[in-house]
């Protein structure tokens, strides 16, 4: 067993058990995006981050990664940890005002302005659904490619994969939720192209090859509609 | 490229995982691009799915997935380059070929390139061309370093 | 090639220093790193080739990496027999033929375009 | 003195007084003083006479004659020879000294006599690609000595008892890290060179390659030795092919003569080496994604811990140092750990190579003490900035480091004291920068090369960067308002912080180091719409003063959209509808003709 402190609290638990699935077992709230449980961890969207402070040294870690190991000095809410929290929720919302859950979470967390440009991106990059493709449906279809500027996720050479079974499994995992995806060539291919460049979200009810898992479905619920910017 | 170089080329870096970023280098280096077939190939071959090529591929930044030009052109934009004046350089053979970084001259002639530091920092700017380094480069001098390369020049308009 | 055992290693090198400290023809380095070969030693090397095999001195003739002052590339370093070696620098093809006609065949050094003379300091 | 008819000045520079002269100066006093003619000649030290390979040298005054090569026995006799009997030795005559010496000696240039060498100590004398040459430099002299005389254990002592750090960054203890790898569990072990020299501005690592690429395989079959691992990589950039034919060359060189391979040098250990040629991807400098990169995948950095040298590649233990670093563990072995704690200061030991590169007189690689100031090696071995230019700022550290300003020229090169003024040493890049530099184009220079450069895992470093980099486009281009600056800091903070690997957590300093240092420019550019530097072009203009030009038409010729006219011999004129501020006419005027004017400039103290 590991023993170590969390938010000031003696905690133990087994080995190779991560900070973040030992704040939510002693039932500190510690935000997520692209963690999920049926998923490999990540650690990319941040904001699971705590802090360790040992003596007057400190370091910010993501909990998902971060295995818990003895003597460690944990904690899930302290105002560099809260700060830095805003500053991500934040630019999330500006790059994908549209999203429900990152909505919530800047709510939830009192970020009431955004002080970066407004965007109307459809994707946070989390990789959710890459992972989702490659480690639950077997999907290999879609991945990470490139980077810095040129980061996007999508399919080999732009074009409909041959092992794509269109099981939308992608689309269920998407955080930013607008995922209705319409390929670069939609004309040719058809609407799916499982290359999640989710432009427009349309209604489902032009896929009739495709399985929907949202019930309900948060695009439904929140309209098709965009929120204006003003609304922030 | 044929099948046979292909699996020759995998042979000799071992034919598993981890020799794939020498196997991409060693068909980068022949054809100068990675074509979708090459890819498929070694993704069939070493049972690697095809996404994960392409992403190896596309995040490097030494392989191109497009066909490049005759004469591949690097401008070096590392810091000792920048505070010399490089972004002039790149902004002027880019008017001149008439295409951006990254891009391909029509006529296939020329592939326009930047890198982040070629390691010969105290002769900035550097202009590299075909693996031949040219040394503290300057506006004037561009128009003069692509002709030798067989770059044409446009007469330039009768100024009043 | 054999393979070395300790006191091959230490022979080898004993003989080596020999040779290399008792250089019976003038020496000449090119320096060639990535910078020097920038701003021409390739150039510079190939006009002492071409130069020294239409006559019949013994010069022995190599290459090394960069010498360090790369705004002064192209270098070379001549070195007679039991003098000190002379670097020169900021060359160009018809330096280096003054050079090799002044400093290799007469043995007197060019000021004009030395850099310096000697060695550096070395812990 | 000035009584005296005859001076003999008995050189007294290192590598004289290493063959010892200063007991060739005792001599030379015992022997006039036996001889009866110490009233008549005089002996005095004096610094480096050049020809420093034939000493211990001494030059005789006024008759303007060197000699070399003496023994403190010779003394004696070369007294009775040269003065008393006035007989020339042609033997030891060395060179006519003409009283100006017209080429200067290695140890009179400053760009030199400020250098000490220790890993370059071979460059521009050997040809690196031949091993004999190396072994005659008591190449793989340490190597034997290792396996004759050293325990692994005892060799990891030594490393730690040099006080060596690594060179590639942040400067961890070389030694602990050996020995952290080597009690890590598992028999199988790897150890990597990291030659992924991705630094804009800094090429040590490529030059060490290039002219002394054994020194760092030697330094690496010793890790490898003290650490227990049998199988070694080098990591090295691909912009670099002649670093990697000149290394492959040297690999396949000391395997013919069984210095890697199996039972080394005759003894029971063994080792390989392999070369993996990086494909450009700045942060495979980063342990972990250096790892990836080597095995087959995306280089992308993972969480530590667990670190590399507990679980790195394939999950064995793995030690991963940079090129300088290796290549200075042969010279500590050969010398010993006491002869290598003796230089620098009381933390950082050794030397350090810079590659001194921008803006400033000499450029080029240059190896120094720990301890020396910035000052020193900017203004004595760089000479200072060419042309009338002002001192701004220097760069150190690579894009993850910091821009220090003229005060802080003064602190000593050292781990410690670098990170306390903001800066990092790094990999070893001294940039530069005069007046003409425009820090918030530096800041924004950078943050764009990290930022295409990110792996684009980590949001805060992804986002932050290209944030960051949205702000300071603006400032440049005069749009900011000054609230925008603490939107800055706030993502600068969070990059810095919030991020997974070394790159996201430093990318944030080129901002946080200008802001800290140069804000007062920001203030210029975001409440004045100035460009101080004169380099942002949205805040500038070009005009031609009439009164100055002398209508040659180079600047004519020189532009590149035609936005300059005028008959040759009048003034000319620039047409501001299309001109793109290319500073090319600027730069080719003669005459001072042309002036960059700034929009609506306010002057203020």
């Amino acid at each position: 067993m590991i023993k170590f402190k969390l938010n000031g609290l003696e905690v133990q638990v087994e080995e190779g058990t991560t900070l973040l699935e030992a704040a939510h077992f002693y039932g500190f709230p510690v935000p997520t995006l692209c963690y999920h449980e049926g998923l490999s961890n990540w650690g990319g969207c941040r904001l699971c981050i705590v802090e360790l402070k040992q003596g007057n040294q400190s370091r910010i870690v993501s909990s998902c990664t971060y295995l818990a190991q003895n003597d460690l000095n944990v904690f899930t809410n302290s105002e560099k940890v809260v700060k830095i929290r805003k500053t991500i929720i934040e630019t999330m919302l500006a790059t994908v005002p549209t999203s429900k859950i990152v909505q919530d979470l800047a709510s939830k967390y009192g970020v009431h302005r955004v002080r970066v440009a407004v965007e109307n991106k459809d994707c946070l990059l989390c990789g959710l659904c890459t992972r989702m493709c490659i480690e639950q449906m077997d999907g290999k279809a879609i991945g990470l490619v490139g980077r810095g500027d040129s980061l996007k996720i999508t399919t080999a050479f732009d074009k409909r994969s041959d092992t794509c079974r269109l099981c939308g499994g992608c689309i269920y995992i998407c955080p930013a939720c607008q995922i209705r995806c319409i390929g670069p060539n939609i004309e040719k291919d058809g609407p799916i192209c499982n290359a999640c460049a989710n432009l427009e979200p349309p209604c489902l009810d032009q896929f009739e090859n495709m399985m929907c898992y949202m019930d309900p479905c948060v695009a439904c619920e929140i309209g098709t509609e965009k929120p204006v910017k003003s609304k922030l | 490229m044929e099948a046979t170089q292909l699996e020759q080329i995998v042979l000799e870096n071992g034919a598993s995982r981890n020799g794939i970023i020498a196997m991409l280098q060693e068909i980068q280096s022949r054809e100068n691009y990675l074509s979708e077939d090459n890819l498929s190939y070694l993704s069939d071959r070493l049972d690697i799915p095809l996404i994960d090529l392409y992403g190896i591929a596309s995040f490097y930044k030494s392989f191109s997935m497009t066909p490049v030009g005759d004469n591949i052109i690097h401008v070096c934009l590392g810091t000792a380059c920048h505070v010399r004046g490089a972004e002039p350089i790149l902004e002027e053979i880019e008017r001149k070929l008439d295409i951006k970084a990254g891009e391909t001259t029509p006529d296939n002639k020329f592939t326009l390139k930047t890198v982040n530091c070629l390691g010969a920092c105290a002769l900035g700017p550097i202009v590299l061309i075909n693996g031949r380094y040219f040394g503290n480069t300057s506006m004037q001098k561009v128009t003069d370093i692509l002709q030798q390369y067989g770059y044409i020049a446009e007469v330039a308009p009768e100024t009043t | 090639m054999a393979k070395l055992s300790i006191e091959d290693l230490k022979n080898l090198r004993d003989t080596m220093y020999r040779k290399m400290t008792n250089e019976e023809n003038p020496k000449i380095i090119v320096h060639m790193g990535t910078c020097g070969i920038a701003s021409g030693a390739q150039e510079i090397y190939d006009t002492i080739v071409r130069e020294l095999t239409q006559e019949k001195i013994n010069v022995t003739l190599k290459t090394s990496g960069c010498a360090g002052l790369c705004s002064r590339e192209p270098m070379i370093t001549i070195q007679l027999p039991g003098k000190a070696p002379v670097k020169y620098a900021d060359l160009n093809p018809k330096k280096v033929i003054k050079i090799l006609n002044q400093h290799i065949r007469n043995g007197v050094p060019v000021a004009d375009y030395a850099l310096a003379i000697g060695s550096e300091t070395t812990y | 003195m000035g009584s005296k008819r005859t001076t003999i000045y008995v050189c007294m520079g290192t590598s004289c007084d290493a063959r010892k002269s200063r007991r060739l100066q005792e001599a030379f006093s015992r022997a006039l003083k036996d001889k009866g003619l110490h009233d008549e000649i005089d002996v005095s030290a004096t610094s480096c006479l050049g020809y420093c390979d034939e000493g211990p040298n001494i030059l005789i005054e006024p008759e303007n004659l060197m000699y070399h090569n003496l023994n403190e026995e010779d003394v004696p006799f070369f007294i009775e020879e040269h003065f008393i009997k006035g007989n020339r030795l042609e033997n030891y005559i060395l060179a006519p000294g003409n009283g100006e010496l017209k080429i200067p000696d290695m140890t009179d240039i400053n760009f030199f006599k400020h250098q000490r060498l220790v890993v370059l100590r071979n460059r521009g004398r050997l040809e690196p690609d031949s091993i004999d040459e190396y072994i005659a430099m008591d190449g793989y002299a340490a190597l034997s000595k290792v396996l004759e005389e050293y325990t692994p254990e005892s060799i990891i002592v030594e490393i730690i008892d040099s006080g060596l750090r690594g060179r590639g960054g942040a400067g961890f203890p070389t030694g602990r890290k050996w020995q952290i790898c080597r009690n890590a569990p598992g028999n199988e072990k790897y150890i990597v060179c990291n030659a992924d020299e991705g630094d804009p501005g800094a090429f040590m690592d490529r030059s060490i390659l290039e002219s002394d690429p054994h020194a760092v395989i030697e330094g690496m079959i010793i890790g490898a030795r003290a650490i227990g691992a049998n199988q070694g990589f080098v990591y090295i950039r691909d912009e670099y092919p002649l670093a990697v034919q000149r290394i492959k060359k040297a690999i396949q060189q000391a395997e013919d003569y069984g210095l890697l391979g199996d039972h080394i040098l005759g003894s029971d250990f063994s080792f390989t080496l392999k070369i993996v040629r990086g494909a450009g991807a700045f942060v495979c400098g980063e342990e972990t994604a250096l790892l990836a990169s080597i095995e087959g995948k995306v280089g992308r950095p993972r969480q530590r811990p667990p670190f590399p040298v507990i679980k790195g590649l394939w999950r064995k233990p793995t030690n991963i140092n940079n090129v300088e670093t290796w290549a200075n563990v042969p010279h500590i072995i050969r010398n010993g750990a006491k002869w290598f704690s003796n230089i620098g200061t009381a933390k950082s030991k050794g030397t350090k190579i810079f590659s001194l590169v921008g803006k400033v007189t000499n450029t080029g690689l240059v190896e120094v003490p720990m301890g020396i100031t910035l000052r020193e090696v900017i203004f004595d071995i760089g000479a200072g900035i060419p042309g009338d230019k002002k001192f701004k700022a220097v760069q150190i550290g690579g894009p993850s480091g910091g821009c220090l300003p003229d005060k802080m020229l003064d602190i000593p090169i050292d781990y410690d004291q670098l990170v306390q003024a903001g800066a990092m040493m790094g990999s070893g890049g001294l940039i530069v920068m005069d007046e003409t530099t425009c820090m918030v184009d530096l800041a924004k220079y950078f943050t764009k090369f990290l930022y295409e450069e990110s792996c684009g895992k980590c949001w805060s470093c992804r986002e932050g960067l290209r944030r960051m980099l949205e702000i300071l486009t603006k400032i440049t281009e005069g749009k900011a308002k000054e609230e925008d600056l603490d939107t800055l800091r706030d993502l600068a903070e969070m990059t810095k912080y919030a991020s997974m690997c070394g790159l996201g957590q430093t990318a944030a300093n080129p901002v946080l180091s200008t802001l800290k240092y140069f804000e007062k420019e920001y203030i210029l550019h975001v409440r004045y719409k100035r460009c101080p530097a004169k380099v942002c072009k949205a805040l500038i203009n070009f005009y031609v003063i009439p009164e100055r030009c002398t209508g040659c038409m180079r600047c004519v010729a020189a532009c590149p959209t035609g936005a300059i006219t005028g008959p040759r011999s009048e003034p000319h004129n620039i047409d501001q509808s299309k001109c793109i501020k290319c500073r090319a006419c600027y730069e080719i005027c003669k005459f001072n003709a042309i002036e960059d004017v700034i929009v609506d400039a306010i002057v203020i103290k």
